[in-house]
């Protein structure tokens, strides 16, 4: 049965080997044929030669979910041969290294096998072992390219742009795709079933990574100071943020930097230069994930009492503890929206995707100055790692930070009385000034008990005078954070509600349950503390299915605490095992849910 | 309660620095430490300190972390924003203070516990990266505030107000800066302010981490005999091997000494540095002699106090990072956000 | 109105000079004459200097909860004379040091005033500052005896017990005692109306703190290895844990310890201690507050998925932040169920006294043991630092440690295979094996993915059974932990639904109420994850008054999750302003909620 | 897959140590790091030591933090059981479990980041405390399985492979642990097992904590030039002043050597290092001489390995403490629990 630009395949190697650039370019001429495409990273947590894949989904329909079914498989690693047969698609292909026989046991019926001499071609082609390796890559993506039907000019041009600069590296690379195009249009009946044709449905699109996103969403909100500790899978986000910043924000004369990046002996240390940075008035921020929010709890406290702002990134991977750190999950989402002992509570906002995380990223600097708090990012690494196909970045130039309520030195020197904790206006956040600006706004920021007038005490009615007024500033954040996304369908009395990378599958896994007669309303939260809207819809749904990436039903915990609506409506849909959530998962389980209720 | 500032009614008679301001300018709220405290007798020698140096009191940031030594910032400079952080952590904070804003003069106040336990990685990290500020240790030896346990910095032998013996190496803060490269290592007493007003000044003026510990000692869980941290020990133990005259900028720099007894260090900012020497032969720019010489005095039972080091090449935070000129925080957003044209063409690189 | 064993008095001074020693015989003495009496000091966060008071309230009925209406002050710092003032009950007393005046504008027309010469009496008895200082106290106590009437001999015999071996000291004490209490029986009407007569109520009781109690039990449990950092207000846990082991835990004949304190160089390196000491077998803990448990909110995580018991004692003090480190809360409830990144949830006891305290510090050790997990004994300031008269302790020297699934060398020798993650027998509970007894036993530990095997993996399925397994086991602790305490009255169709140290509020709230006609059906949770019976008497009231010390209800949180009925079963109510929770906050709280549902 | 164990199949043809076991009754797991790792060539060195020590491998309790070098104690002694705790952080982990089981033999495996960045602290406090155990610091300038940060102990000047130069202060292990009062610190180099092995061997029979510092490089991300951690870097400046051979208790200490060049050692159990010096003036038990020597080879640019100093009177955590003999986990319930009748009598005091 012939599927054109619908379906998914997989490249089975060992990493260290430098897959990582073949794999780039069969998503770039994909998305340059003009063809919805995403990819997933599966790698390990090591350095060099553990298994590790690379996921490739062609969707005409532009879903962007990870799918589970693989209707190719490139199986270039025999330690991992059996697995990657047993993952084919009934009626699928495998293409393998045919330079060695393959074991008959690993043969299924129903599977293609399709034997490319990779290594054979490569050894006679290329000199020295470095060499013969990377090219043995791009070889294979020129077998793909044969098989799937890529447009060779666009890998042609693509080939040489990147290696513009580098004559012996394009010529290389041109001949390694050719050895595995021209082998398997003279040995396979190409392109097969499963192929590629032009679209035009990339233009407005680019494909990126949620941590490039974030960072870049960190230098358009003027962030100067990043302040980090390398923590899989949230190091890129830095990465990122100093190659914009390098590109950007050097002075053009004297090469000088508009920003810091401090590279902390720990999390702990990392936001504490952050708390330090912001409370000395810069936008800063740190990227981490798990276990660094753990480390950060106490500073975190620090920062929502004493009322410092501070932008946290937590790019969730697998937990508890180290768990697998090369795996996504949402598991982070109750620490990050409690995050620390005694009454706390976060404003939280969780992108969906890339595009996502780029606005929310500039979004966060202005809700953590404004409401004078913490604010965490929460994403994970399926969307800060993988190559996600989104709409173009926009930016509005009109833009201009909200600092909140930062009195300048001519406010304080106008004003009768400054006084740090003061609620003057009703919405209970107070004024704020910086050091070194005016003597008038000199104040004592302490995380030990104070009144409304910044003076230490350890009387019961101002210490709780103070406490009660946070907590009112935090729920009041609740209409500035980014408000839910809700899809309605005409005759649903059901809702299917989520958060973050859920969303991708969600959407996929709608479309196909409405036409199994199954009829959903749609809300994703996107920010915390949840508002009205996300009460309303939860109430006016008999029932909810709440969908989440963590064992625990951490979205479904924090939707009860904070709408109070009974766990009756909420029926809890699950996918927690590392991989980022299908359609499939959301499917069987709104299904499971239903037949047991039936 | 330690909001309640003292009077500020000026006595015409108190004597006036050059903003016109006198030391009641550089006070803050009253005590709340134990009568006799050694962390109130820094508190003066800071107040002093910056007073002399007339030092607009609002263009400081005074951080701690969190202990006796560290309420102290609440006790000075009242017109100087204070971050009383939390235990231990506060060099990370001082570090994204300054870093943001490189113009501030920041001072940081800490404990032995503060900085050699708990905060003990943080410290040291801030020394390597040669962080912009003065850190003041206020060393007594045990945790004052919550009541009298033995810190890192207790000697192995000395006892506690119970009578049990510490048993464990003590850390020495002066030998491990010099051992983290810091570029200003200094240690004086909390009874000597005329030893310490110079050097706090100093380290005020030094470009980079000027690390000072201060005996400092705690009348109500560490004064008594057995202890190496009393006033009376320390009293009879510390030996003075350099001392150091501070003198600003725009002070003409007056009559020499005799040779050998001085050595000059001209810092970042054309301040300079008078070393007068106790000791003929010591050389306050030799990193390993003033280890090595802090050992020596260590063996024989002595506490060598003074500018132990002082590196005259020292380079900080920003000028390893090359920084622009100025504060972070005053650059104006469109100088920091590319703008959407970039955003687009930048966009080129995403298909 | 005169009022015999049944009044509250609170005494005055400042910081630093010894009135503890006053204020403790004063207890004592009371306690002696048979009659219920509890202490509350509140204290300030500094050493020397500061306000600082002490509360006592006699009750005959044997109530012990906190009360804020003082019959009778003791107002000996001046710095403290308008607050001190104000607080007298109308128609109550007030004594002060008459050496100098009091300011006119401090005199209440509906409080007498009781001038004692206290200084002035001390100078011309005692000679040099310090004696002078110490002995006004002792000579405020004895003016108290006079007052409320304590027997002399009592006092006599307690003071003579304290200094026998100390003549000087007796001689001036006795002397103080003389002063203050002469004076007061030449110069007012002696004893007051509300004073003291003996019974025959405490004969079966004793005074203690719960961190004395709590590391009693550590110390009859077993434990060997305690690791600690030092805060307000866990420090005495491990300094009482310290001089138990000191007498009892030494070996008669060298003298060596049986025991290692470790003093750590912060929270963290406490909780690894106690993760490696338990690892390898010991049975160890630590006492902390809350910034130490957001500090080992990594190394919790590390135990919980690795399971590895330990046993972690959080003395609760008002937060967020440093906070209010000399005050009590309730603050930590939710950051102990659920500490560390990704899903996890831990086993929590909840004493409500230092009885409790004990037990449930021994009862620690056997869950952390036998679940292998982390255990928090989830006590506060109050509990911890309060003298508490409790029932005397008991001991059952038929107990042996519940050491759990720990297989010996000879066990190890029979099974033909040791998998440490296995669940053999279905309840979760895998068998663990300690270092150094058989090389059969040997395992790798670790907080990154496993498999049942304890091999490590990033393989889905593997992860997720592993996981799935914990949470079952963790659920299964719901039927170890202590069970709930429960009181039914007839007639009751409402609840009242606590935690901890505000049982005794809720005690004599509950007799109040019921004076005013409202009855209540009582439940007060003693461990987590709860248990069906919490869960059915939730469900079995119309409605159910939590009671509980912080701002965001965090019981009632814990509660709707775990259990999921619906929030408008559950009324909060809340004091969370630093002191210990008094009947009236239960009273007007939950009187509150039934005038607004009216 | 860090657990697929070898196939433990013998060859009667390998030699047997004195409990009859080959060295691939020391082996772990395969490892999973890049090829050519010096963290390898470190675990073939502990394994060697381990077996000519005929401990026997389930005596022995293995740790780590996190990172590649963290990984290595699933590669040797498959017997022994294992913790890889969490970064940084396994020097308390440590101390705990020697605390409750002194008896157990301890190795601790850790990286620079894991030892000098965020466990900086633990690490000091270990040394300070000294923990009977051999650390490993397995020395490669950078964060490995984080791709290639600079870490801690990267030197200044040094750069990464993309060309970008370290501005910081090296922090260096070994001078660090002599500041602290270690007891016993060494450096080598991952490429010189036989510098290493006796090395490591000392180190166990060390009653207390043995610091051991190797240079180890990461060939992915910092074996190129510009890196001071390379191995034809390392290759090159390394020079040794002092090489140590261990000499168990049981074996004869046999043959002498020239006067003046060997210097003897006897452990706490009675074993002997006999540290042959290339210098023929270094005297490995002087603390202060051991640190001005590394300064003078760090000027020189070269990096001095070999036993650096060895304290003969070390008295570790339970010297100190004063346990009973022997572990206390196998302590029986009667002789920890007082019993009612004492709880009864007790209680005296409280009424
Ligand atoms: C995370 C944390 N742990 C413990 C404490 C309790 N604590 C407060 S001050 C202090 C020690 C202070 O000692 P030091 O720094 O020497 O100051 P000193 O009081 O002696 O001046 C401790 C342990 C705390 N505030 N925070
Ligand atoms: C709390 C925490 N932060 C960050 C990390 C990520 N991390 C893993 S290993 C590592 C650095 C390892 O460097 P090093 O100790 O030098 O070991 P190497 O890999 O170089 O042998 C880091 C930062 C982590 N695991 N945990
Ligand atoms: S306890 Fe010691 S350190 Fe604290 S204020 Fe008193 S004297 Fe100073
Ligand atoms: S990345 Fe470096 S340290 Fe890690 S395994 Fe590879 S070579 Fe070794
Ligand atoms: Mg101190
Ligand atoms: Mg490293």
């Amino acid at each position: 049965m012939t599927r054109v630009n619908d379906f998914a395949f997989k490249i089975a190697t060992a990493n260290g080997t430098g897959s990582a650039s073949a794999n780039g370019l069969i998503m770039q001429a994909i998305f340059r044929m003009g063809v919805p495409v995403t990819g997933k990273n599966v790698f390990p947590s090591n350095i060099q030669g553990l298994p590790t894949w690379y996921e490739i989904r062609v969707s005409k329909d532009g879903y962007t979910a990870r799918t589970p079914y693989f209707d190719l498989m490139v199986a270039l690693n025999a330690a991992t041969y059996a697995k990657d047969v047993a993952e084919v698609r009934s009626g699928g292909y495998l293409m393998f290294d045919s330079s060695w026989p393959l074991d008959e046991s690993l043969k299924r019926p129903d599977v293609t096998y399709l034997g490319v001499p990779l290594a054979e071609m490569c050894n006679a082609t290329f000199k020295g072992v470095r060499e013969r390796i990377l090219m043995k890559n791009i070889a294979y993506a020129g077998a793909l390219a044969g098989l799937i039907g890529m447009d060779p000019d666009v890998i042609a041009a693509l080939t040489k742009e990147k290696y513009a600069a580098k004559k012996a590296l394009l010529d290389s690379n041109e001949k390694a795709i050719a050895l595995g195009y021209d082998y398997v249009r003279t040995h396979f009946p190409c392109p097969l079933p499963i192929h590629l044709e032009k679209m035009d449905a990339t233009r407005d699109s680019i494909l990126i990574d949620g941590n490039t996103a974030a960072a870049l969403g960190a230098v358009y909100a003027g962030a100067t100071v990043g302040a980090w500790y390398p923590i899989t899978p949230a190091t890129s986000v830095m990465e990122a943020f100093k190659s914009f910043c390098m590109k950007y924000r050097r002075d053009p004369e004297t090469k000088k930097k508009k920003f810091a990046i401090l590279q902390a002996e720990d999390e702990l240390a990392a936001l504490g230069m952050v708390i330090g940075a912001s409370w000395a008035g810069a936008r800063a921020f740190t990227p981490t994930s798990g276990p660094g929010i753990s480390l950060m709890n106490e500073f975190i406290g620090l920062a929502y009492y004493a009322e410092v702002p501070a932008v946290i990134v937590d790019v969730q991977r697998t937990g508890p503890s180290t768990g697998m750190p090369t795996r996504t999950q949402q598991g982070d989402l109750m620490m990050c929206a409690y995050a620390s002992h005694g009454d706390t509570r976060h404003v939280c906002l969780y992108p969906s995707d890339p595009r996502e995380a780029f606005e929310m990223a500039a979004k966060a600097f202005d809700l953590a100055e404004r409401f004078q708090t913490p604010v965490f990012l929460v994403s994970d690494l399926d969307i800060g790692m993988n190559d996600w196909m989104v709409p173009k970045l926009a930016w509005d130039d009109a833009y201009r930070p909200d600092r909140g309520k930062v009195l300048s030195a001519g406010e304080l020197e106008q004003a009768r009385s400054f006084y740090r904790y003061l609620d003057i206006d009703g919405d209970g956040i107070p004024q704020r000034t910086l050091p070194g600006v005016h003597p008038m706004g000199a104040y004592f920021t302490r995380g030990s008990g104070h009144n409304k007038y910044g003076g230490y005490t350890e009387d019961a009615d101002e210490y709780q005078e103070v406490l009660d007024r946070i907590a009112r500033k935090v729920q009041g954040a609740a209409r500035a954070v980014p408000q839910p996304v809700i899809r309605k369908t005409p005759g649903a009395t059901m809702g299917l509600v989520t958060v973050g990378g859920c969303h991708a599958a969600c959407m996929e896994a709608m479309d196909l349950l409405a036409k199994d007669g199954i009829a959903l309303d749609y809300l994703r939260v996107r920010g915390f503390p949840f508002g009205d809207e996300v009460r309303q819809f939860l109430e006016q749904h008999e029932v909810n299915f709440i969908v989440e990436q963590n064992r625990d039903a951490q979205l479904r915990s924090m939707l009860m605490l904070d709408t109070g609506v009974p766990v009756e409506k909420l029926e809890s849909v699950r996918y927690y095992a590392g991989f980022p959530m299908s359609a499939h998962h959301v499917i069987s389980g709104v299904k499971a849910k239903l037949e047991k209720a039936a | 309660m330690t909001y309640i500032t003292k009077p500020t009614v000026h006595h015409p008679s108190l004597k006036k620095n050059a903003l016109g301001l006198t030391r009641r300018d550089y006070e803050g709220a009253i005590t709340t430490l134990c009568a006799g405290c050694g962390h109130d007798s820094i508190t003066a020698a800071i107040i002093h300190a910056f007073w002399e140096m007339d030092i607009a009191p609002h263009k400081v940031a005074k951080l701690s972390g969190i202990g006796c030594s560290s309420k102290t910032p609440a006790y000075f400079l009242r017109e100087a924003h204070g971050f009383n952080s939390v235990h231990g952590r506060m060099p990370a904070v001082a570090t994204g203070a300054n870093a943001a804003n490189g113009d501030l003069i920041m001072i940081g106040v800490s404990g032995d516990g503060d900085s050699l336990s708990i905060g003990l990685g943080q410290l040291c990290h801030a020394i390597r990266r040669n962080v912009n500020m003065l850190y003041v240790l206020e060393n007594n030896g045990v945790y004052g505030l919550t009541k009298g346990q033995f810190s890192a910095s207790a000697d192995p032998g000395t006892t506690s107000k119970k009578g049990e013996a510490n048993t464990m190496e003590a850390i020495d803060g002066a030998l491990l800066a010099l051992t983290l490269g810091a570029t200003f290592v200094a240690r004086s007493f909390s009874g000597d302010k005329d030893q310490l007003v110079p050097i706090i000044q100093a380290g005020i003026a030094h470009r980079g981490f000027a690390f000072v510990d201060v005996i400092s000692p705690c009348v109500t869980f560490n004064d008594h005999e057995g202890s190496t941290k009393s006033y009376a020990y320390t009293r009879e133990h510390a030996v003075e091997v350099v001392h150091a005259d501070f003198v600003p900028l725009r002070e003409p720099i007056e009559t020499t000494y005799a040779e050998g007894t001085v050595q000059r260090v001209t810092l970042h900012d054309g301040s300079v540095v008078k070393l007068r020497k106790v000791d003929k032969d010591y050389d306050a720019t030799n990193r390993d002699a003033a280890y090595a010489a802090i050992r020596d005095h260590q063996r024989k039972g002595e506490v060598m106090t003074g500018l132990l080091y002082l590196s005259p090449d020292s380079k900080d935070v920003h000028d390893q990072n090359e920084t622009v000129a100025g504060s972070l925080v005053s650059l104006p957003h469109d100088q920091l956000c590319p703008g959407n044209d970039a955003l687009q063409k930048l966009q080129q690189q995403f298909r």
